[in-house]
């Protein structure tokens, strides 16, 4: 399968998604389905939270994914590394390189086809951060503990060794390993979450899923946390998956961006081509609205309606509705991602 | 609607069901009836003649399976004592039992609203702190013992009320109603505000804690930000919310009204169904202590059914399929 | 100075809150200025008393809360001291607000109906059909589609943004002077976000109302403010006019916030973040809060200080910083 | 046992009703003519076949009339019928009363007597029949319209007893009616001094005056029987005059009552028999050594042991302090005054030296462990009865526990001696004692009708013989003895139960109102006369 | 120990509460060791000493010798002082015991449906919804019925009364704790459900329940007071404040009010002051008030 927009970049790929869909189904129960019985109009409500996405992320890379809120760009986080069981599609890790330099043999796994234990070992490879970081701490654990809990659980560390080890981790995230013992509610925004990441990266992972993970701090804090990022990914080869509703950070932070809407990716394309070559209406549209600090007194002139409901989303294009360009075809077929240019892939059936 | 209302009534036959195996088996570990029912001159044979006359000499299950046969056609069988149809005695005493828990539902509404409202508005306040104080006396007390300090003050020390029973009825749409004659009210007073006392303490509590969170919201705010009188604020913004645990809560109790009117018509003599259960405990008359207890959750369900639809109402946001979890 | 009576002129307003671990400074000698038709945006990050410096003004501050100090000036009508009946009848006539959260704002048991006809009819004697007709038309106005039918909706049948704009009818269904618009578009889509800048923008222009918009994203105000005053640990620290001030802010917080920004960077560079956390206003230091963050703090910053009046291109602008002070300050008695 | 069996609720034994005597509302509302009435049960019938039960019965009397009466002193006296003799000894010959009219104005006639006698087996779903009382009769034979014969097959002495305890009804009236009939007053079928007006079942029965009543009217031209169970509920409705006289009053209300000058108390030492009945089987379920370990021989079976409980017990202290005063200490089945009382039945008096040296006798010299059971809500003090007996009895070496339970628990697993040791109250009715002999201390015997209660499993074949020979003696003199030898026999001699006193029935009115007290507990209108 | 004590209220009417339960706690813990009369001993109860007025100075012919009746005797004999005591110790076990017992079982019940949601959920949920649908005081009343006096079946009689509601409780706690990051974050770190479940979820539960079965204590005692006073429950010999308050009821106004008097002011006192404790701490130990 090679349709899959993987970076053009580097070759070695860490994470594949591979035709994943989710969808969120209530289905009706028992006595609903007696009503069905009856002749009552019993509908399933179904959400197409993701709806076939493929995606390779490649080894070091930070991979920025962004769209507005409900395009399913948490649900697709969450499948990534495990938190959801897709409805469709695998997910693949690439272990460690195998062969000689020359030939690059990576060994790809089909993660959840493999037997318990060894799923286990790589499920802890990849690792989550949450929005909100205070919801993501457990509020009646001391953070010490917290953090060391799964790396002694897995032996990963040695209980007389937990100390030194904690104020490594402690000091590396950017605190001051005196706060082991207290409480989340006890700590800053910030620091929260650079407990989140210190909790994280206590099982050694390799992949990390940020989701929306500086989108609740201020400014001045946010800065800091993305610095730190930049950091872990400098020190340690971290790959991320960055997932924000922010243009504006996404493009600082990573490699490769890709654009959702309503379930589905628009667009991926390299930070830069995303901004300088954008292709897909959706991804213009995105671009346009983002607040500039070199406008002054500017005139808003905004695309137009609101994202429909997932769950009756448009048929064809999803964001025909919306798009001041939209064709006939729009209306009927979904356009396919297609690559548009090396590494630029679009869901647009615009020339490019 | 049709699934919300199907899924109702599938629940509620399990439930109705378990809980007639349990009150079968129950009644019959308490002991065999036709002890206590037979005269104690009877000689055996009269006991077997009893024992045959009333079903009761089949294997239990066997029992069982007659009277869900029955049942399936409306009939819960015939009291043991009375000889006549058990949900027709029970009938024939809802409507004095139905009467005093509404009433203490309407006392528990109209003191407790108010009530907490204030003790929300200014829980710091004197008065404020007091209404909680109160409504956690009412709270604590023990039904008993303050039914048993009503009569003794209003009816033994001041003789103003009637101790015990219901008063003069006049039939309204062919039921029998006390509150519309005087002597009727004077009658019912006391044991509605007993019944009543721990719901007033209930309404007050919820209505302040709702009256306090709400007070906190945004939409009370904007409503300020709006330049709404306060007394809009409060009587509509506020209230509408409030209800609506309000009601949900009070339908629920009303369920537990009717199960603790119980204690109360023990202690005023008053002739509801509630006494009626005693009774037949007490006499082991197993038809009409299951039919009562099926009639009274029945009743619940009916009951919690209403809350549901009323729910809906008030609160907009509520649609009764999503009722599902 | 010749400047026209302005629509707001607050002075020195300070709101505190007495809790148990002390008393927390909200909000703390703050003086704004909007003149008529003028955007003023009012930015800050949490807890530094953006909201509360809103409520203040609109007499919304709950207890413990209390404003403790200061004018409020509304058209020349103190609000702080007025008779309370007399600034109801002001608050969502002559001064309206929208707050952030549309999903909290509106009632979500009334209909949409009832919260827009009470506003009309708190403030004036209409009839019925009268005010429904009026809000239809405030409907209309924010680009609601088939006003009529929607106004009898509930408000959790609007999308969010659908809900912000009902929000935003209601506050200028009077059409007040002076709009508060306290983060707005904070919990909004960026695509929902610009329409909703374009229609405040819109409305304001044609009707020549002042607006006060509390942010904490400084680019949103770049776009759209004429002045801006930048809050930090319950005080403005700089003021001015938005050109100015985002062109060569004067005080290091403004500066920090700036540098922090990721679109002035090159992509991957690091961020120049501000080092630290806010502070607790419940234990604030007694000079410059945010002198233990400042690259460029020195011995002084301990000292308490006011603002200061700076004369700029586009208008005077106004800071709290010793750097700027044309008065040297007197030693420092407390060494911290 | 009792028969009356709709419980006071003991726990709602409150009585704060005292505080009233101070303030008691002067009477009002009620004239001379009407009387209202607080009864402590609440009975569920007027059809007088339906149930046999003395609450049941009380109510109807009111209403109906049996051919044979018990009066005052618990005598049979004459009422539908005149007299009454033997024929032979299977066959006994009614003369019946002349211009007694129904209620609805038809005649009474041995016709109608034929009727009652049959109905009771009519009513299938009865929960206890009266055929107990009918089902001796093999044929009945009308020789005119105001004589009737009736034979058994055996001997029945106690026929004209068995008859007080079956009303009679018209045929006319009542061929077709159902109990539900009755009980909505659709049948005017009684010959009694009052007619029904309505019965509102768990609230009261209202009553007219019967003005063709044969005998002598009653002074209340309307009666109402209210249903007031709950106690401080029915003392309160006496001190505000909502009823002019109640049945039961709580016995340590009794002296305040009596020393108020607005009311009257009338006391009768009931027929109510209390004893405690004891195992005889080899083991008992709650016996156990004074550790609690059970014992593996029964000490109860030993006769000293049970002589030594009975001594232990001071049955003065009983009556006078625990009970108030209503209870008189007895040993004897018939009361005395009662055909068949034995004098030379006394209750053992306390000899607590006495009572150790028969345990230490019986081999017990330490005493024992055991559990003492009886109803919470059926005696007058029931449970504070059973406490001081556990209180004695530990005091004597043998360590009591209590256990007190409501009627309806407690009398179907002391039925089916899972209890082994506890309190039992006999209404001894029909005048002469022996149901309580037949019932309680007989030898089981299903075929002969004979120990249906005899929880204690006491078997003494010379008991029963002596008891089987009195059932079928006509001679009444002969008969007497022999139920006078059968409870000398079990009691004296055998220790079988442990008697222990009488109840004492009491009531209170206003003051204005006398009522005749009764042995039998019944309250009945036709017995209150204003004074 | 000031600090908490202010962080518990400011207010005396709270603080009197907080120092009332704790008096009660500690006189029904040292109930044997105070008592001059252990009251359930027949042995040294004497029907003699029945209904002595508060202070008498009698009791020749009791195991325990002559002794004052500070608080008088009841119609047994027993001291009114060491009854209340002993009363207070079943109360108090009753209502604790019954309550954690209903705690564990329905907090376990409801943390594994919330937790795992699935047929699991549903049955336990069913199985509760059922057990709710009738009211407390009919199957305590049945269940007693049925199952005889003693401290031990009014235990299991209120435990099967109340466990439903925890387990109601728990679930929806656990259903919104479950959705918490901090859970996910949990499982993507590999950690055992067992783990999961008892360190993470259960202790962030906990919080409202505990303010529940707080208020729930109180009404069990009520409830146990309630039954006692019906008859049924506990045996006569060992009473409870409920059954000491009903057996006294009929002397309140012959004259003989210490009988019912001072068990019910010790009830009265015991539910008012557990109830503004727990009142107090439920202000306390929520998030939403304490952020004010």
């Amino acid at each position: 399968m090679t349709d899959s927009p993987a970076s053009a970049s580097r070759s070695s790929p860490l994470v594949e998604l591979r035709h994943i869909s989710k969808l969120f189904v209530r289905s009706p129960d028992l006595a609903a389905r007696v009503a069905q019985k009856l002749g009552a109009a019993v509908s399933t409500e179904t959400v197409h939270a993701v709806d076939d996405v493929s995606l390779t992320i490649a080894r070091g890379e930070i991979v920025g994914l962004v769209g507005e809120s409900g395009c399913g760009k948490s649900t697709l986080g969450r499948l990534a590394v495990g938190l959801y069981a897709p409805t469709s599609g695998q997910r693949f890790w690439y272990g460690e390189e195998t062969g000689g330099a020359p030939g690059k043999q990576t060994e790809r796994l089909a993660i959840d086809e493999l037997p318990a234990s060894e799923r286990q070992a790589i499920q802890i490879r990849m690792q989550m951060v949450f929005q909100d970081a205070s919801a993501s701490l457990n509020p009646r654990m001391r953070v010490g503990a917290a953090i060391s809990e799964a790396p002694l659980a897995h032996g990963l560390i040695k209980r007389q060794d937990r100390e030194d080890w904690l104020a490594q981790l402690m000091r590396r995230v950017g605190l001051d390993p005196s706060l082991a013992e207290r409480y989340p509610h006890q700590f800053s925004g910030g620091q929260r979450a650079r407990l989140g990441i210190a909790r994280a990266l206590a099982v050694q992972p390799e992949f990390i899923v940020c989701d929306e993970a500086v989108a609740a701090l201020d400014v001045s804090i946010q800065a800091q946390i993305i610095n730190l990022f930049m950091q872990l990914r400098a020190d340690l080869g971290l790959t991320y998956l960055f997932i924000s509703h922010d243009l504006g950070v996404v493009r600082h932070i990573s490699d490769r961006v890709v654009v959702m809407y309503l379930g589905r990716i628009v667009e991926v394309a390299s930070a830069a081509d995303i901004f300088e070559r954008r292709h897909h209406p959706y991804t213009r549209a995105l671009i346009a609205e983002l607040p500039s600090l070199s406008q002054r007194h500017r005139v808003y002139q905004p695309v137009q309606g609101e994202p429909p409901s997932p769950i009756h989303p448009p048929k064809g294009c999803h964001f025909h509705p919306r798009c001041p360009f939209a064709r006939a075809e729009c209306i009927t077929e979904r356009p396919a991602l297609r690559e548009i240019a090396p590494g630029h892939w679009s869901a647009c059936v615009l020339e490019p | 609607m049709l699934v919300f209302l199907l899924r109702r009534v599938m629940q509620s036959g399990v439930a109705l069901l378990v809980m007639s195996v349990l009150v079968f088996v129950g009644v019959y570990a308490i002991g065999n009836p036709i002890d206590i029912l037979v005269n104690p001159e009877a000689d055996s044979a009269e006991i077997e003649r009893a024992t045959a006359a009333l079903g009761l000499d089949r294997p239990l299950w066997t029992q069982y399976l007659i009277f869900l046969q029955k049942a399936f056609s409306g009939d819960f069988g015939n009291s043991f004592v009375h000889g006549s149809s058990a949900t027709q005695l029970i009938l024939h005493r809802m409507p004095a039992t139905l009467e005093l828990a509404f009433a203490a539902l309407v006392i528990a509404i109209v003191l407790g609203i108010p009530l907490g409202l204030w003790a929300g508005l200014r829980p710091e306040s004197a008065s404020g702190r007091t209404i909680m104080g109160l409504s956690i006396l009412g709270f604590s007390l023990p039904t008993f013992w303050v039914g048993l300090m009503l009569i003794m003050v209003f009816s033994v020390q001041l003789g103003w009320l009637p101790s015990n029973g219901r008063g003069s009825t006049v039939d309204l749409f062919g039921l029998p109603v006390s509150i519309l004659t005087w002597d009727g009210l004077k009658h019912i007073l006391m044991p509605a505000l007993n019944l009543a006392l721990f719901k007033i303490s209930l309404v007050i509590r919820l209505t302040r804690a709702g009256t306090q969170e709400a007070m906190l919201q945004d939409y009370v705010r904007f409503a300020r930000a709006k330049g709404l009188k306060a007394s809009r604020i409060v009587g509509v913004h506020v209230l509408k919310n409030i209800l609506i645990p309000i009601v949900t809560v009070l339908g629920l109790e009303l369920g537990s009204l009717i199960a603790f009117a119980v204690v109360t018509e023990s202690i005023f003599a008053w002739p509801g169904m509630g006494k009626l259960l005693i009774e037949s405990i007490s006499l082991l008359d197993r038809p009409v202590v299951v039919a009562y207890l099926l009639i009274v959750v029945a009743m619940f369900v009916v009951i919690n059914l209403i809350v549901d639809i009323l729910y809906s109402l008030l609160d907009p946001r509520i649609r009764l399929n999503a009722a599902a979890d | 100075m010749t400047e026209p009576l302005p629509v707001l002129d607050v002075s020195h307003l300070s709101t505190h809150f007495a809790t148990a671990k002390g008393v927390v400074r909200a909000v703390d000698d703050v003086s704004l200025r909007v003149q008529s038709g003028q955007i003023l945006g009012l930015v800050g990050e949490s807890g530094s008393g953006k909201s509360m410096t809103g409520f203040s003004i609109l007499g919304l501050v709950d207890p413990p809360g209390k404003v403790v100090a200061g004018n409020v000036l509304f058209k020349g009508q103190n609000l702080l001291t007025m008779d309370p009946e007399r600034l109801r009848q002001l608050r969502g006539d002559r001064i309206a607000m929208i707050f952030q959260d549309p999903m909290m704002t509106l009632n979500p048991v009334l209909r949409i109906e009832t919260q827009m006809v009470e506003t009309l009819q708190a403030h004036q004697s209409i009839s019925r059909s009268l005010a429904r007709t009026r809000a239809i038309e405030a409907l209309a106005d924010v680009g609601i589609p088939s006003p009529a039918e929607r106004l009898s909706a509930y408000p959790h049948q609007f999308s969010g943004g659908m809900r912000q704009r009902v929000a935003i009818a209601i506050a200028l269904l009077n059409r007040p002077d002076l709009v508060i618009a306290d983060e707005p578009t904070t919990a909004l889509d960026v695509t929902i976000q610009g329409q909703i800048l374009a229609l405040v923008q819109r409305l304001c222009r044609e009707r020549q109302t002042s607006l006060i918009w509390i942010t904490h994203d400084l680019s949103v105000i770049a776009g759209l403010a004429d002045q801006v005053a930048v809050m930090y640990a319950g005080r403005i620290v700089e003021s001015g006019p938005v050109q100015s001030v985002l062109a060569a802010p004067l005080h290091p917080y403004t500066e920090g916030l700036l540098g922090a920004i990721p679109a002035l960077h090159e992509r991957g560079e690091p961020l120049r973040a501000i080092p630290g956390a806010t502070p607790s206003l419940a234990s604030l230091p007694t000079g410059c809060a945010f002198a233990d963050r400042c690259p460029r703090a020195f011995a002084q910053c301990s000292v308490p200080l006011g603002e200061t009046e700076i004369a700029g291109d586009a208008g005077p602008r106004r800071t709290r910083c010793w750097l700027h002070s044309p008065v040297p300050a007197p030693m420092p008695t407390i060494q911290r | 046992m009792s028969s009356s069996i709709l419980p006071r609720m003991t726990t709602l034994r409150a009585c704060f009703v005292s505080l009233a005597l101070a303030f008691a509302a002067a009477p009002h509302g009620a004239s001379a003519q009407e009387l209202k009435i607080g009864l402590s049960s609440s009975p569920v019938a007027v059809d007088p076949h339906f149930f046999n039960n003395d609450a049941v019965s009380a109510l109807c009397s009111h209403i109906y009339e049996p051919l044979v009466a018990i009066d005052a002193d618990g005598k049979l006296a004459p009422a539908l019928a005149v007299s009454w003799r033997t024929v032979n000894d299977t066959t006994w010959e009614f003369k019946l009363r002349k211009g007694v009219k129904f209620h609805d104005g038809s005649d009474f006639t041995a016709d109608d007597v034929i009727f009652s006698l049959e109905r009771p087996a009519t009513i299938a779903n009865s929960p206890s029949s009266f055929t107990t009382y009918t089902k001796s009769i093999v044929a009945k034979k009308v020789v005119d319209p105001l004589t009737i014969q009736l034979t058994t097959a055996a001997p029945a002495p106690l026929l004209p007893n068995d008859l007080t305890r079956i009303f009679i009804v018209s045929r006319k009236a009542a061929e077709k009616a159902t109990t539900d009939d009755f009980n909505q007053g659709k049948v005017e079928g009684g010959t009694g001094p009052f007619k029904l007006v309505k019965f509102s079942k768990g609230e009261n029965l209202q009553l007219a005056r019967f003005d063709g009543y044969w005998g002598n009217k009653a002074a209340w031209s309307s009666v109402t029987l209210k249903f007031l169970p709950n106690d401080p509920a029915r003392m309160a409705a006496l001190l505000s005059s909502d009823v002019q006289l109640i049945e039961n009053v709580q016995a340590n209300l009794v002296s305040q009552f009596k020393s108020n000058k607005d009311l009257n108390v009338f006391e009768k030492m009931s027929n109510r028999y209390m004893f405690l009945y004891t195992d005889h089987r080899d083991t008992s379920p709650f016996v156990t050594d004074k550790a609690g370990k059970p014992l593996d021989k029964n000490p109860l079976k030993d006769a000293r042991v049970r002589e030594a409980i009975s001594k232990l017990i001071d049955r003065n202290t009983l009556t006078e302090k625990v009970l108030d005063k209503l209870g008189v200490p007895n040993a004897n089945p018939a009361p005395p005054g009662m055909f068949g009382h034995n004098p030379n039945l006394k209750p053992d008096a306390l000899d607590i030296a006495g009572a150790k040296k028969l345990l230490a006798e019986a081999g017990y010299p330490d005493g024992f462990g055991i559990t003492i059971f009886g109803p919470n809500d059926r005696f007058i003090n029931d449970e504070q009865v059973l406490q001081a007996i556990g209180q004695m009895l530990t005091r004597g070496g043998i360590v009591t526990k209590v256990q007190t339970q409501p009627m309806a628990t407690y009398i179907p697993k002391a039925a089916k001696k899972e209890l082994g040791f506890g309190l039992l109250g006999w209404g001894v009715g029909g005048g002469e004692p022996s149901s309580p002999l037949r019932g309680v201390l007989a030898t089981t015997d299903k075929d002969k009708g004979l120990g249906a209660s005899n929880w204690s499993s006491y078997s003494n074949p010379k008991f029963d013989a002596t008891l089987v020979e009195a059932l079928s003696t006509i001679d009444d003199k002969k008969r007497e003895k022999l139920f006078q030898d059968a409870a000398e026999i079990a009691i004296k001699n055998d220790h079988a139960i442990i008697p222990l006193y009488n109840q004492v029935a009491t009531w209170a009115s206003r003051k204005g109102i006398r009522y005749t007290p009764r042995p039998d507990e019944a309250t009945l209108a036709q017995f209150v006369q204003p004074e | 120990m000031r600090k908490l004590l202010d962080a518990y209220s400011p207010h005396f009417a709270d603080r009197l509460a907080l120092f009332a339960l704790l008096v009660l706690v500690v006189a029904a813990l040292a109930a044997p060791l105070i008592s001059p009369q252990n009251p359930y001993d027949l042995a040294q109860l004497n029907i003699a000493d029945g209904r002595l007025p508060p202070g008498t100075h009698a009791g020749s012919d009791t195991a325990t010798g002559p002794q004052h009746y500070w608080l008088g005797s009841d119609d047994q004999g027993r001291d009114m002082f060491s009854a209340i005591l002993y009363g207070l110790r079943i109360s108090l076990t009753v209502g604790l015991s019954s309550t954690l017992l209903a705690l564990a079982f329905g907090l376990s019940l409801g943390l594994l449906a919330g937790y795992f949601g699935g047929w699991i959920d549903t049955a336990v949920m069913r199985i509760a919804d059922i057990q709710l649908s009738f009211p407390a005081i009919l199957i305590a009343l049945v269940l007693l019925a049925v199952l005889g006096q003693g401290v031990g079946k009014i235990i299991t009689a209120l435990f099967a009364v109340q466990w439903a509601y925890y387990a109601r409780t728990a679930r929806s706690a656990a259903l919104v704790e479950r959705n918490k990051d901090y859970i996910a974050a949990a499982r993507l770190l590999g950690l055992s459900t067992w783990r999961i479940l008892f360190r993470h979820l259960l202790p962030n539960c906990l919080p409202p329940l505990i303010v529940v079965s707080a208020l729930q204590v109180a009404s069990a005692i009520s409830l146990e007071a309630t039954l006692s006073f019906l008859g049924i429950g506990l045996p006569i010999t060992e009473p409870s404040l409920g059954l000491l308050i009903s057996t006294g009821f009929q002397y309140l106004m012959v004259g003989d009010y210490w009988i019912s008097f001072f068990p019910g002011i010790a009830l009265v006192l015991l539910i008012v002051s557990i109830n503004l404790v727990a009142d107090r701490l439920r202000d306390v130990l929520n998030p939403r008030l304490q952020k004010q």
